[in-house]
């Protein structure tokens, strides 16, 4: 064994190298704890605020219909009972519940526990499945979805001063009141899951930018899926090596990493302004998100295609086999699981694309869900950026839940992307 | 109608097909021949042959009909039209339905075609953009000179849109709203890279295959979470953050700082250039970090004298494609970033960017030839020669990257 | 007990199933952001009542008009909400472009309101502003020597105040910021026609610029500076709320309306010594107030009912009376005699279209 | 295809007795991958009805010459052959001639067994589908149950023809692509190192399979084995880098070479 | 690790004679990938300064064996090696034994030369720099000047040292590998397939170089040339799928296998 010259000195060498090794696998270490941490916070948060937007709480109270004072027709049509208002018949039952309220101020207050606009239209949807409720003249109880703040003071009820002050004194003795008979139930948040975008935080749902995201997203499939898939086999397969395809395939790398936004602004051009197509269609948003899914399809596509080992096509080559035959009998099977999974990858993306449907009119507000392709809509990721911008705790709330909802797509889409995978893999 | 024309279509090129096979498998099998009279095509090809030809020309002739007598507006005469080109097809099949007829290679042709104008439309794609905000931004340079617009120091778009409104001679330089997108990117950058490189090579050199399953769709979690959540995020949780922090410092910023919407935006990048990364330091070949370790080097060194220079290229590229990520990122600043325009330097004020004002120009006010709506169209132009230079150079360094590792 | 039956279900989404026949109805409104608010309010109402759709888009009051006026066509706008009069060149306009049938609806007041967060340091001690220190504090160029009120001809030199105090002693030594909306904003032209050029009059030179040449002198008194003291925010009236509450000493310019809705985060200032309030602005007190409108694109007989139906809703008791949830949400209702007229204008819609 | 033989100068290596005409004849074959040339201008003629087999050190263009005659360098995508090839005297890289009709009379297998992702069935039913060869599902069945049979696998497969079959062990695997390759008739087998991933047992029962089908078919295989292509051959040909050294009766070449590099190859002294 | 050799029991296979201790003893080792054994229990004494070889066929366990001797295996992920290995009688795979350390007794050369993408010079002087070997920069210099002189390259390049590694010929590449191995000092020489690569003239030049290194060097080397391993080893060991299953004198290896499976293989039976 050949001794260093000085073994002292050896000795530190080696426990400098020592110590650099320590230092440098701690700061990889580290970035990956930073990542994960960060990653751990921004699920935290996200569902300790959405969690509390998937139960909402109603108010049972006792409604008086009287025929007389709502119609002036003696038989209200169905249409007549839909245009009504019922909010007098609101404030009325309040009052009625809390019968010793007389000043105009604290009627307001009273008033405000629940949501006027959601209490009205629950009054309208009971009236017009039971019409019989008119010509009885009867009361019924109908739970009520109540207002924003009372929701927000009700589950938070414990911890939070600030939600404490949105509530006056006398506000805070009838809730109290109103648990105490049992009246103010919290039940699963339905309307979050159906209802279309709304002014009122605790009416407003995601029904109809959810719809607005399906429809795009099944757009886009449709379009992008057989083009890539075609455009994919092309270049892999039959372009010839020149400087044209060259191009082609620099383009396409290019393409994939060309800003969402930019498509935006491509979409708003060919589709709106030369296409006249409308704004805000279901449709539009499909197309842009498959133009802009189609490089990256392509690229994965190829690379599954690439995957397969040559060794089938060969032997079916040396069958007789045509290129062709060889390619759709052997090679494109093979490659399929890949390019499957490479797809829904790629919509999963697609669904939480946001800048460029921003260009195409999917921010305006939209009262109901869409009902074809090229009805006006939203989409949920565009949904999530406009509730954004308010600062309310309701709202952040909403929010949060909305992103909760996104992501939870987003991992289904994975999931059968995997299971796909190994699925047909294991075949 | 377009049902009925829908249904009477797919009828007839059915019937087309089962016509053709017919024939082909009488004409080939039924005498019973040998093998060396076998036929050049098997009847599907055929039958694919005669089906496909009727459907083109019976597309072919719709379109046409539609086209000169959209006013007739019968169905009855496209349908006879149809039917009797069917039977022509049928009759061209009843000639050509031979052994040495070369169905497939005419059928396989016509496969290939389609499969080549696939590829087509990812070019008509790029000219698409291009042309686009060439066509726009050329209407915009029109009343605002480029080099105003190049060098202008002041970016507020707001013009009078009525001949009678006394408003703002609304100023276009473009200055201020590059040089805030510069220096979100940068900052961005700044936290990105490193950890982004660390993560890269923890994975690849340090962590055992069991670790790495799990840190792997970590990363992956991180990288597929859409930008408008970490807007939301910035918004929410880390610029208010930034801002209380700052203050107990005894600074007093605005939550729209760069500072916290580059964290935010750091982050987002953070798997982006790790997973490429990892990519680009596992093409490092193995003999190279298996030569290191056999002359009795360390991990670390290995990383930092082997494999850090032989990837240098690819990382490099890595982080251009990020810096052309940052860029073009659009929902993160759009929320947590600020609207107005603002010359500076200094990571804790607030300034706008590319994309923020894209959308800002494009998502209010939507007059198609106000130079503020054009202005979007200049800004996009801008941000597309941008990130085509930064990735260009990016692939082509890859490429050149690959082509030197594997031969 | 008899009478009372308790229903069963919770209550499902809140639009009920389509039953009629008639098929639903999109209208598309676009227009100005003071509106914005009260049109959703009025427009989720007008859903569950009807079964029809909304479309709405903040564009301004501005790009609204233009937007409205662009054609008679399917994709164009049905409504532009306008919190002033269409302009005569945007009428000439809707002309030239085939707009010929639309009407018009008052449908209330909005004050326009200067406001600053509600914490101390946010409101720097500031409480009320005049319109000739507004005047100083945001033109473009202001007349050299403003205290001296000699000289019967303005000489102008570009703004040189930097802070309130530099205007005024008495006024806090903070840094004059005040977000306000672009010029397509209808609350923009109504803060320039009034505050500016009121403020503007109130000094003696540019006074007699007035009689001597009103145009030179709209010009002058109309032109906002443009050197960051003056900060026009996006069409989102949201985000100029986040603003002043995360810059100390900064003002806003609103629609009445967003101070109702943000009572708790943002205060008002007294204009020329007067707070804005129902009671002010619906007597015509406070001095910064303006007429609401929406125009309505009677065109299209198919959409005449949805149209009507819907402005009939702002202008229904539950909206806009005493206690109507608009008038909660700070709109201004018309008198009885504007009430009166424009129903009747309302329901005049497509009845000429018959009878022609 | 069915010409009359062109006159060719005679080959150096000509092994036909005069009575049996070659079945394939090369003259100055040359390949390249791009600008590389690895085959420099072959000329020997194959014999029909007998095992040829090749043999030569690595990378020195055995697989690439056994392509030629398949035309299967023609998928590769910067390969290109020049020479005339004949085979029963037709020029088989004229224009005239169409490879997938060419593959169909030449079969091949390759060194690691492939067998599709299908049934058993479907793998030998394969070829024949593609080119038409049964007009009834009945014949179907026979060329299969004839095509297993001579590659000496019916009597362990027909009781699963419906099983994958890349369910087989490796030897069997082997077989099936060769009945694969029968199936369709072919005239020529070539076979590319067809025993190198096979077990000492399963190598023994493909050789004694080699040995039953050279009474039909003319077969051309790749060995690295000198053993192997001792015990299965009749004519062996000795390639390196890229030319063909010696070609001649397999014992003479085994025993007695005339070239200085195969006995060096043969006695294992390079390689 | 300057310790008493352990008692230990005698290998099947002892040929170190009494005089000279083993540089190497290996008892019971074995090697798993995973759950898989890939090495069954080698227990063998490898003589100092003296060449032996390594020879089987492909896929038994060679390369794993050889990665052994320098802890190698610890960089495979799930690689795992048991038993005992002792090297000048300490054990190389107890606690105390850094592997850095051990690597820089134990050089190693690949089947592809690898130089780093660095010049010809950083490459050699990357080992004594990283061990801190050269106080000075003349001494580096010298470690360089040694260790390619030693490797037979100096010649070649000495005008060219700042040239990229990357350029020599594959040959040259290889012998610069070896200087790069020599330049930390080590004690043994582990080669795996360093010839595989080459072409024959640059292999004659290696076997050479092998030959005079032997002299201060205890170098293992794997080959599957048989014809090499006879021409430049002292002694051979035989592995069958992850067994040692003869280990002598090279000679009596070649002309006299005891095992009827060496006898196979070096007649070409197998493999
Ligand atoms: N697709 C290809 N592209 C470029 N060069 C190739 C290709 N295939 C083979 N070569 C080269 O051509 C030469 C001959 O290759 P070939 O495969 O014919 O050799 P071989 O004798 O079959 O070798 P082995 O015994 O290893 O199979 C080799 O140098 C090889 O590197
Ligand atoms: N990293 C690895 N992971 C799993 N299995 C491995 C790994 N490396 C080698 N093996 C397996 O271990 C066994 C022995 O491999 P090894 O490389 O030692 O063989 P070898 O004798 O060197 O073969 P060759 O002559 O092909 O180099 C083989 O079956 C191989 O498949
Ligand atoms: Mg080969
Ligand atoms: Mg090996």
């Amino acid at each position: 064994m050949t001794e260093p010259k000085d073994s002292h000195k050896a000795r530190a060498i080696l426990r400098s190298r020592k110590r650099g090794e320590w230092m440098f696998r701690l700061m990889g270490l580290g970035s990956v704890i930073l990542a994960s941490t960060i990653l751990g916070w921004l699920l935290l948060s996200l569902i300790s605020s959405g969690h509390n937007v998937f139960y909402q709480h109603s108010l049972d109270l006792k409604i008086t219909l009287d025929r007389q004072s709502l119609f002036s027709q003696e038989v209200p049509s169905q249409q007549d009972i839909r245009a009504a208002d019922y909010r007098a018949v609101i404030k009325t039952a309040l009052e009625a519940r809390f019968p010793r309220v007389q000043e105009t101020d604290t009627k307001k207050e009273l008033y405000a526990l629940v949501s006027l606009p959601g209490a009205s239209n629950a009054v309208r949807q009971y009236l017009s499945e039971n019409m019989q409720t008119l010509s009885e003249s009867r009361s019924i109880i109908l739970p009520i979805p109540v207002s924003g703040p009372v929701d927000q003071y009700l589950k938070h009820d414990e911890g939070g001063v600030r939600v404490r002050q949105t509530m006056s004194a006398q506000q805070r003795i009838w809730i109290n009141a109103l648990i105490e008979k049992g009246d103010l139930k919290a039940h699963f948040n339905m309307r979050f899951f159906f209802a279309p975008d709304s002014p009122n935080a605790e009416l407003a749902g995601i029904g109809s930018a959810f719809l607005g995201s399906l429809m795009a997203i099944l757009i886009a499939y449709l379009v992008a899926a057989p083009i890539g898939l075609g455009a994919a086999i092309y270049l892999e397969e039959f372009a010839p090596k020149n400087r044209f395809t060259d191009i082609v395939e620099i383009n396409i790398n290019n393409l994939a990493a060309v800003p969402p936004i930019l498509f935006g602004l491509l979409g708003l051009f060919l589709f709106l302004e030369l296409g006249g197509l409308p704004r805000a269609a279901p449709l539009v948003a499909g197309l842009v998100l498959a133009l802009m899914a189609l490089p990256t399809l392509i690229i994965t596509t190829r690379a599954a295609l690439r995957q397969v080992s040559q060794h089938r096509v060969d032997s079916a080559l040396s069958l007789g086999a045509s290129h062709m035959q060889a390619l759709f009998h052997h090679k494109i099977p093979e490659a399929g699981p890949g390019i499957l999974t490479g797809t829904i990858l790629s919509m999963a993306q697609m669904l939480g694309e946001a800048a460029p449907l921003l260009l195409i009119g999917m921010v305006a507000y939209v009262s109901a869900p869409p009902s074809s392709l090229t009805d006006a809509a939203s989409a949920l990721p565009i949904q999530i950026f406009l509730w954004a911008e308010n600062a309310d705790h309701a709202w952040v709330e909403r929010t949060a839940a909305a992103i909760l909802v996104l992501l939870v797509m987003m991992t289904l889409l994975n999931l059968i992307a995997f299971i796909i995978r190994s699925r047909l893999e294991r075949k | 109608m377009p049902m009925l024309l829908g249904g009477v279509y797919l009828f007839l090129i059915v019937m087309a097909f089962v016509f053709a096979r017919t024939l082909a498998i009488m004409r080939f099998y039924v005498p019973g021949l040998g093998a060396e009279t076998r036929p050049h095509s098997v009847p599907n090809f055929h039958a694919y042959f005669a089906a496909w030809t009727a459907g083109f020309f019976m597309l072919l002739m719709l379109a046409l009909y539609r086209l000169f007598f959209a006013a007739v507006g019968s169905v009855t005469i496209p349908l006879i039209l149809m039917a009797l080109i069917t039977a022509l097809t049928c009759l061209m099949s009843f000639k050509l339905t031979q052994r040495e007829f070369k169905a497939r290679d005419y059928v396989e042709g016509f496969v290939q075609f389609a499969l080549f104008l696939c590829s087509g439309v990812v070019i008509l794609i790029t000219f698409g953009i291009i042309l686009s905000l060439l066509f726009e931004s050329l209407r915009f340079f029109e009343k605002i000179p480029l080099t105003d617009f190049l060098t202008g120091l002041e970016w507020s778009p707001q013009i009078p849109i009525r001949e009678d409104q006394i408003g703002e001679a609304g100023s276009f330089g473009v200055v201020p709203v590059l040089l805030g997108t510069g220096l979100i990117t940068v900052f961005a950058m700044l936290i990105a890279v490193p950890i982004g490189l660390f993560i890269a090579i923890y994975l690849s050199e340090y962590a055992g295959r069991r670790r790495r399953r799990v840190i792997k769709p970590v990363i992956e979690i991180l990288a597929g979470i859409p930008s408008v959540v970490y807007g939301f995020f910035a918004l929410l949780t880390i610029g208010p953050m930034v801002q209380t922090g700052m203050a107990a410092l005894g600074f007093d910023i605005t939550a729209q700082s760069v500072v916290a919407v580059s964290i935010v935006m750091g982050v987002m990048i953070i798997p982006y250039i790790s997973s490429l990364s990892d990519d680009v330091m596992s093409g490092v070949p193995q003999i190279l970090r298996d030569g290191s370790y056999a002359l009795g080097a360390t991990p670390s060194e290995t990383v930092k004298k082997i494999i850090l220079p032989a990837a240098f290229p690819g990382l490099m590229a890595a982080s251009l494609l990020g810096v052309s990520r940052a860029l073009g990122e659009t929902m993160i600043v759009a929320l947590a970033a600020s609207k107005a325009a603002n010359l500076t330097f200094n990571p804790f004020e607030a300034v706008t960017t590319v994309t923020v004002q894209i959308v800002t120009l494009l998502t209010g006010d939507q007059e198609l030839d106000s130079a503020k709506t054009l202005a979007a169209y200049a800004l996009g132009l801008i941000l597309f020669i941008l990130t085509l230079l930064l990735n260009i150079i990016a692939i082509s360094i890859v490429r050149g990257y690959n082509a030197k590792f594997h031969r | 007990q008899k009478d009372v039956a308790i229903a069963p279900s919770e209550p499902r989404a809140n639009h009920i199933a389509e039953r009629s026949a008639t098929p639903q109805i999109t209208l598309r409104i676009v227009g100005s952001s003071t509106l914005y608010p009260l049109t959703k309010a009025v427009a989720q109402e007008f859903t569950f009542k009807t079964g029809h759709k909304i479309i709405l888009e903040a564009t301004g009051s501005g790009g609204g008009h233009k937007l409205f006026c662009a054609g008679p066509g399917r994709l164009t706008p049905d409504i532009v909400n306008s919190s002033r009069p269409q302009k005569p060149s945007e009428r000439s306009q809707c002309q030239a472009n085939g707009v010929t049938e639309s009407v018009e609806v008052k449908i209330g007041y909005d004050g326009v309101v200067l406001a600053h967060g509600v914490n101390p340091e946010q409101k720097m001690g500031l409480t009320g502003l005049d319109f000739k220190q507004l005047y100083l504090a945001l033109a473009k160029d202001i007349p050299t020597d403003v205290s001296k009120n000699g000289g019967a001809i303005c000489a102008f030199q570009p703004n040189p105040y930097r802070t309130w105090s530099d205007i005024d002693p008495s006024l806090p030594r903070s840094r004059i910021e005040v977000y306000g909306p672009p010029p397509t904003s209808g609350t923009r032209d109504t803060f320039t026609e009034i505050v500016m050029q009121e403020g503007a009059r109130r000094i003696p030179c540019l006074a007699a610029l007035e009689v001597a040449n009103p145009i030179a002198f709209r010009q002058r008194a109309q032109s906002l500076r443009q050197d960051n003291h003056w900060i026009n925010s996006g069409e989102n009236d949201t985000s100029v709320v986040q603003m002043i509450r995360q810059s100390n000493g900064a003002i806003g310019v609103f629609g009445y309306s967003m101070l109702i809705e943000n009572s708790d985060k943002i205060e008002a200032l007294r204009i020329n010594g007067i707070i804005p309030n129902f009671q002010n602005i619906s007597s015509g007190v406070y001095p910064i107030s303006r007429p609401l409108f929406l125009y309505l694109k009677t065109d299209k007989p198919r959409t005449h009912r949805a149209i009507k139906a819907f402005a009939r809703e702002f202008l229904s008791p539950a909206a806009s009376g005493p206690d109507g949830y608009l008038t909660e949400m700070g709109l201004i209702p018309l008198g009885q005699a504007d009430l009166a007229q424009y129903l009747l204008a309302i329901d005049r819609i497509g009845s000429d279209a018959r009878a022609s | 295809m069915i010409d009359q033989p062109a006159p060719l100068a005679t080959s150096p290596f000509n092994t036909s007795s005069p009575a049996r005409l070659p079945k394939f004849r090369c003259r100055n074959v040359q390949a390249y991958y791009g600008k590389t040339r690895v085959l420099h201008g072959i000329d020997v003629d194959i014999p029909d009805q007998s095992v040829t087999a090749l043999i030569g050190p690595s990378g020195c263009g055995k697989s690439t010459f056994l392509r030629v005659f398949n035309r299967m360098n023609d998928t590769i995508p910067n390969a290109r052959v020049t020479g005339h090839v004949e085979m029963d005297g037709i020029d088989i890289y004229s224009d005239q001639i169409d490879p997938t009709v060419l593959r169909a009379r030449v079969g091949m297998v390759f060194q690691k067994p492939n067998p599709f992702p299908k049934s058993i069935y479907d793998n030998v039913a394969y070829g024949p589908r593609i080119h038409g060869l049964a007009d009834y599902a009945g014949e179907l069945d026979d060329i299969v149950e004839h095509s297993l049979r001579r590659a000496a696998l019916w009597d362990e497969v027909k009781d699963r023809l419906g099983e994958p079959g890349t369910s087989l062990s490796n030897g069997q695997q082997q077989r099936l692509v060769i009945a694969r390759a029968i199936a369709i008739r072919p005239e020529v087998i070539l076979m590319d190192e067809p025993a190198s991933s096979l077990d000492p047992i399963a190598t023994a029962r493909l050789e004694q399979l080699i040995d039953e089908l050279k009474q039909n078919y003319c077969i051309l295989i790749v060995t690295h084995s000198m053993a192997q292509a001792a015990r299965v051959s009749e004519h062996t040909g000795f390639f390196y880098q890229g030319a063909l050294v010696e070609y001649g009766e397999t014992n003479q070449i085994f025993t007695n070479p005339v070239d200085q590099r195969t006995q060096d190859y043969i006695t294992g002294r390079t390689g």
